[in-house]
């Protein structure tokens, strides 16, 4: 069947004007979005700029707007779509460098602002730390991150207000916070406690929907929120 | 232009080198370069497990680990270097979990561990519990717990940087040069050490589990300044990708109790592998695969198998084999048990094929998976440059880029993992120390002649060929030719396609001409990279006549220890390829006749 | 020269979000709303009572009006019973994984309630 | 498994506004939930028309009433009223003001402005908490 995806372009260094250019192509019903933008890439117009890696959903590469909302190019089939007519545009609220590729960098700040890394200042034993198969479950959910971005461009907590840490970041905070053998959690949960952690997030939603990784983010943020509200971790 | 200076630069943040980079920048000043930011490298996309015998659920020991994976290696592995991994194995897991690394645990809180294929206890034969997992995640919970720690020791990352060449002056490592790709500027690194850590190239094949980053960059780069790639002809297929789309099924799926069943309803492995069945190594499920399918035993007849893990199967067979949990009971699941083990399995194979296999097997077929062969090294991951391992100093080279050779002519699933693991801290310890006692070597007058020579003769070419067309020729015939059976007649024929399409490819087009994030020019730069090593591989194939691990020769079925028991050494030289041979390393294990 | 990270409010209502987004904007609107309205009042009756201004009997002539009532009223009710909504998600954060339910559940709520109140209001004024 | 300590978070502005974003939110409704059911109790069914009756509910103020029909005005105008009262603005207005303050710092960034509209908002909260408090009592 045929296709038309209607993509978002801006090169900096040709136009300084965005706009929207259109393809047309063939495309069987289990081609992924990725592949239509390889084709085109291919075929029509080698000047198209995105990113991709892996192709099957796990590097967090090529988060783009698919018809207004924020998906893995590589993981939406042209069956999942239900129309013909693609729009594709780059994700919301990061500077975009050219075409579909957006500049990351502010959204690794945030990351790294939540001291995404394990601590623990004991001395290791010599085998493993112990942790029961419940207390490794208590965080599995955010161990799936692939920090793609897609949550975090989603919020419309974060386009107004760049300042905001973002569900991503706080997803990667909760992973820490909850791991048993970590002892930095209160640090972590001082961070989000700021005029710009957690509270900034007003339960929108949108970032859960977004999540290639099916991250229950709204709830991870829910039970930080509630930690703090709390003083506990139970 | 700008320039750096770091003692150690390591191309390449997978596994290997954030390993690499955490150990080396604990004693020298240490910098990252990396084509794709770090969490996006492909050892994300690992699932199953890293190996090493800690023996939390049944007796298990090192020295079984190196056997099982000598013997995998078709006695083609050196068995210093294995047994050297196998030990470290223990340790290089146990400090993972250090660094916070969430494994599955048991419910005595140690870390959990799966059966995987060809891996045994060496007294009954039978599948023992070795692979180390985090679900079916265990790539991405390494790549990310290295990310993490590198972040908190603030080791210095240059992201989307494209490696374009390497400085050798006077046969010691100078430094590289890269190319920044959001603004397009040349850097120039000087460096006393440089590791190489840029992983694979199954974007040689047709069906992949590679992704589209596996362009064998690394391997290119040394092959064009005059260092050879070792035993190139030993690429693995792995037995379960995805029917078409080569997204790869863990063999974790196996190890959990799936089976693999042909169109008349066998599980076909019985015939091959009478003890451990589908957990036999993977160049002899592949091979079985492709047998079955030649004698119309594909299911209705398509180029394809079934993996079934549906409780009801597993249980069925579970009990035929008598398999037993580790406390005595039978062994059995339930489909609870099968979602908690293999999440994003089922996330795979809803997503793209809208299967689920906790109630429907899933179609695969072998997928071009790994290479074994790569840019030889001892086990110190010093990059060693003839039949006579002499040392290139100051360079290094670790993960899959890199050839020990620990997984000889066909590596064990778990293996690669850790490989990174163990080779990635020696060589970032070695190339410390290295800079720590030398001194810088003085780079070229025009460092980034070389690598600018190149790019313009990509940019200034007359665009007649479409990258598209030349890929996907050089792929289908290294899929028909250069796959997992090979006759020498095919094999000729794709080296002949392969210099044919190498000559095409001055002809590429490049449609942009912009500087910031030309990717268009990046891609064809990459897809020389795939050519020059399709024709290595072809060439290294095309010379070696036996048949052992992943090589498999239909006129030469046999594997010929008296000729062949060697490593191949390949040059990219006057055009062509030179071949050379070196001995394989033994300590203690004889070659024997392989069977499982 | 990259383009602004800037996102305006309309590229932003363009963004499908479902439900959750939906109440989340009324939410907003409805809260601000509100506290129009509270302090056009209390200002409103500070002036007609304690300076007997006329400014203040205009101001309560408006906020009257049968549109701003049934607006406001509106706002009332979607807003305390979606504000419930949140606060129950908030103690149990569990729950927050049934959020796109939850929201169109709550029309259940917010719609005869306000049609209920709507009907009564509209019915007296008819009848002056 | 040793237990893992948490210091009581640090109290900061964000902090204390949410959590009381929730209990004056609760508050309300119970209050409001309150001023509906006394009302129908002392006669609202009969006496006065729905709007006057919302009215009610969140403000219990005997002038939201006295246009009414009621024949009793002491039962709506006492010092239970009062207090009820302001309860609901007290809560109301800190609740309305804060959330006003948050969405304004969600659409402008810091700076003069920002910090002038600010000030602004909590003018506006002292005022109108003071003018409330002090019509109720008037009236
Ligand atoms: C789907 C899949 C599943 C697997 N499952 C398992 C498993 O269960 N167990 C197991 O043991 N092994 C498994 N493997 C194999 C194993 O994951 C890989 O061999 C291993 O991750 C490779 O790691 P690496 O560090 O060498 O390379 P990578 O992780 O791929 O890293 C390569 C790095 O090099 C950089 N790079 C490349 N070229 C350049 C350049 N020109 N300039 C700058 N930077 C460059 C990239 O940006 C990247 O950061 C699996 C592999 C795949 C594909
Ligand atoms: C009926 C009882 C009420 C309840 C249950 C309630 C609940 C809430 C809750 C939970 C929030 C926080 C939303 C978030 O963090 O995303 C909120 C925000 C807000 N409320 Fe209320 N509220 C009530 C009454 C009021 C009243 C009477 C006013 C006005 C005076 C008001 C004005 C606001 C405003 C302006 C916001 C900020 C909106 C935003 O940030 O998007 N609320 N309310
Ligand atoms: S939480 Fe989900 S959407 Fe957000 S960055 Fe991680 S994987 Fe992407
Ligand atoms: S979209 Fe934004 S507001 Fe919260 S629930 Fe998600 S972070
Ligand atoms: S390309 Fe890796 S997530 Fe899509």
């Amino acid at each position: 069947m045929q296709v038309t995806l209607k993509i978002f372009r801006y090169n900096p260094e040709e136009d300084r004007k965005k706009h929207y250019d259109t393809f047309t192509l063939e495309a069987e019903p289990t081609d992924r979005v990725l592949d239509l933008l390889e084709r085109i890439k291919g075929n029509q117009d080698g000047t198209l700029g995105f990113r991709r890696a892996c192709a099957h959903g796990v590097c967090g590469s090529d988060a783009i707007r698919i018809n207004g909302v924020n998906r893995l190019a590589c993981k939406v089939l042209v069956q999942d779509l239900k129309t013909r007519q693609v729009v594709i545009e780059p994700i919301l609220g990061l500077p975009v460098e050219k075409d579909l590729i957006v500049d990351m960098e502010p959204f690794f700040d945030h990351y790294r602002s939540v001291m995404p890394y394990f601590v623990n200042d004991d001395p290791p034993p010599a085998k493993e730390r112990l942790q029961s198969p419940e207390e490794r479950e208590r965080f599995d959910d955010t161990t799936k991150c692939i920090l793609c971005a897609a949550c975090t461009t989603s919020c419309p907590s974060f386009w107004v207000n760049g300042k905001y840490v973002g569900p991503s970041a706080i997803v990667n905070a909760h992973r820490f916070i909850f791991d048993s053998r970590d002892q930095a959690a209160a640090e972590r949960l001082e961070i989000l406690n700021e005029q710009f952690g957690v509270y900034r997030c007003h339960t929108i939603f949108n970032c859960t929907d977004a999540c290639p990784r099916d991250i229950q983010v709204t709830q991870a943020i829910g039970e930080i929120k509630k930690a703090l509200a709390k003083g506990s971790l139970d | 232009m700008q320039k750096h200076q770091y003692e150690v630069v390591v191309v390449g943040a997978g596994g290997a080198g954030l390993t690499a980079a955490l150990y080396a920048s604990r004693n020298a000043s240490t910098a990252v370069i990396s084509k794709l930011y770090p969490t996006r490298s492909h050892t994300g996309a690992a699932q199953g497990g890293i190996g090493a015998a800690l023996g939390n659920t049944e007796e298990d020991h090192p020295e079984w680990h190196a056997f099982d994976t000598v013997k995998g290696s078709d006695y083609l592995g050196d068995q210093d270097a294995i047994e050297f991994m196998a030990a470290e194995a223990v340790d290089a897991v146990y400090e993972l979990e250090h660094m916070g690394l969430p494994f599955s645990r048991n419910p005595d809180g140690t870390i959990a561990q799966r059966p995987f294929g060809g891996h045994t206890n060496n007294e009954t034969g039978k599948p023992v519990r070795r692979a180390c997992y985090a679900a079916d995640r265990t790539g991405h919970m390494i790549l990310q717990t290295l990310y993490q720690q590198s972040i908190k020791n603030q080791v210095k990352f240059f992201d989307e940087f494209y490696v374009l060449d390497l400085l050798i002056v006077d046969g010691k490592t100078a430094g590289l040069v890269a190319m920044e790709l959001a603004t397009g500027e040349m850097h120039i690194f000087q460096a006393k050490a440089v590791i190489i850590a840029t992983g694979g190239h199954g974007r040689v094949w047709e069906t992949t589990s590679n992704a589209y980053s596996y362009t064998g960059d690394g391997v290119a780069l040394a092959l064009r300044k005059g260092i050879p790639a070792e035993d190139m002809e030993f690429y693995q297929f792995h037995p379960t990708g995805i029917y078409k789309m080569g997204i790869l099924i863990t063999e974790g799926v196996r190890g959990e109790g799936g089976v693999l069943i042909n169109g008349e309803g066998n599980r076909f492995m019985e015939t091959y592998a009478p003890t451990v069945k589908d957990l036999a190594s993977r160049d002899v499920i592949s091979r079985a695969m492709y047998l079955e399918m030649k004698a119309g035993r594909g299911i209705n007849g398509k180029r394809f198998m079934n993996l079934d893990v549906t409780p009801e199967v597993v249980n069925h067979y579970a009990e035929i084999d008598g398999r037993k949990n580790p406390d005595g009971s039978p062994y059995r699941v339930t489909a609870s048990d099968i979602l908690a083990k293999l999440p994003d399995i089922i996330d795979f194979c809803e997503t793209y094929i809208g299967v689920n296999p906790v109630t429907d097997p899933m179609p695969v077929q072998p997928t071009a998976h790994y290479a074994m062969g790569g840019i030889p090294t001892n086990k110190y991951g010093e990059v060693v440059v003839d039949e006579k391992n002499t040392v290139l100093p100051g360079l290094y080279a670790a993960g899959e880029v890199a050839c020990v050779s620990v997984h000889g002519a066909n590596r064990l699933g778990t293996n690669a993992l850790l490989d990174l693991v163990v080779f990635g801290k020696y060589s970032g310890l070695k190339a410390a120390e290295f800079a720590n006692s030398e001194a810088y070597v003085d780079l070229p007058p025009d460092p980034e002649a070389y690598a600018m020579q190149q790019l313009n003769a990509i940019r200034n070419s007359s665009g007649k060929e479409n990258m598209i067309t030349l890929a996907s020729e050089m792929k289908s015939v290294m899929a028909e030719h250069v796959g997992v059976f090979r006759v020498e007649e095919g094999m000729a024929e794709a080296v002949e396609k392969v210099r044919e399409l190498k000559e095409r490819f001055k002809d590429v087009r490049v449609d942009d001409h912009g500087s910031k994030y030309n990717m268009n020019l990046i891609e064809a730069w990459e897809l020389s990279n795939l050519i020059d090593i399709a024709e290595v591989t072809a060439v290294s194939a095309l010379a070696r006549k036996e048949s052992r691990g992943a090589h498999s020769r239909d006129d030469y079925p046999d594997r010929d220890d008296d000729n062949w028991l060697k490593h191949t050494l390949a040059w990219m030289e006057n055009g062509g390829v030179r071949l050379a041979y070196k001995p394989v390393t033994m300590t203690k294990y004889t070659p024997k006749a392989r069977s499982y | 020269m990259a383009l602004s990270r800037k996102v305006g409010l309309l590229a932003g209502a363009k963004y499908k979000g479902g439900g959750p987004m939906l109440a989340w904007a009324l939410h907003r609107i409805s809260g601000l709303g509100i506290i129009l309205f509270v302090t056009l009042h209390v200002i409103a009756s500070f002036l007609t009572q304690q300076m007997g201004s006329d400014l203040g009997i205009s101001i309560n002539i408006f906020y009257e009006s049968i549109y701003f009532q049934l607006f406001i009223v509106f706002c009332a009710i979607f807003h305390g019973v979606n504000g419930f909504r949140i606060i129950v998600l908030d103690i149990w954060p569990r729950l927050i994984r049934y959020q796109k339910e939850s929201t169109w559940l709550e029309w259940f709520v917010i719609l005869p309630l306000y049609l209920l109140t709507a009907f009564i209001m509209i019915r007296r004024f008819l009848a002056g | 498994m040793r237990s893992r300590a948490m210091p009581k978070p640090s109290w900061n502005l964000e902090y204390l506004m949410w959590i009381f974003t929730r209990i004056s939110g609760l508050s309300l409704i119970l209050l409001a939930v309150l001023g509906i059911s006394l009302g129908l109790l002392m006669g609202a069914r009969t006496q006065m028309d729905m709007g006057t009756l919302m009215r009610w509910a969140f403000f219990p103020n005997s002038n939201h009433v006295l246009d009414s029909e009621i024949p009793d005005i002491f039962l709506w105008a006492n010092g239970f009223w009062q207090i009820m009262q302001i309860l609901v603005v007290v809560f109301a207005a800190t609740h309305g003001f804060n959330g006003l303050r948050v969405v304004l710092e969600d659409y402008t960034s810091p700076g003069f402005w920002q910090a002038a509209l600010r000030f602004l908002i909590f003018l506006l909260w002292v005022f109108s908490g003071l003018v409330a408090i002090y019509v109720i009592l008037g009236s």
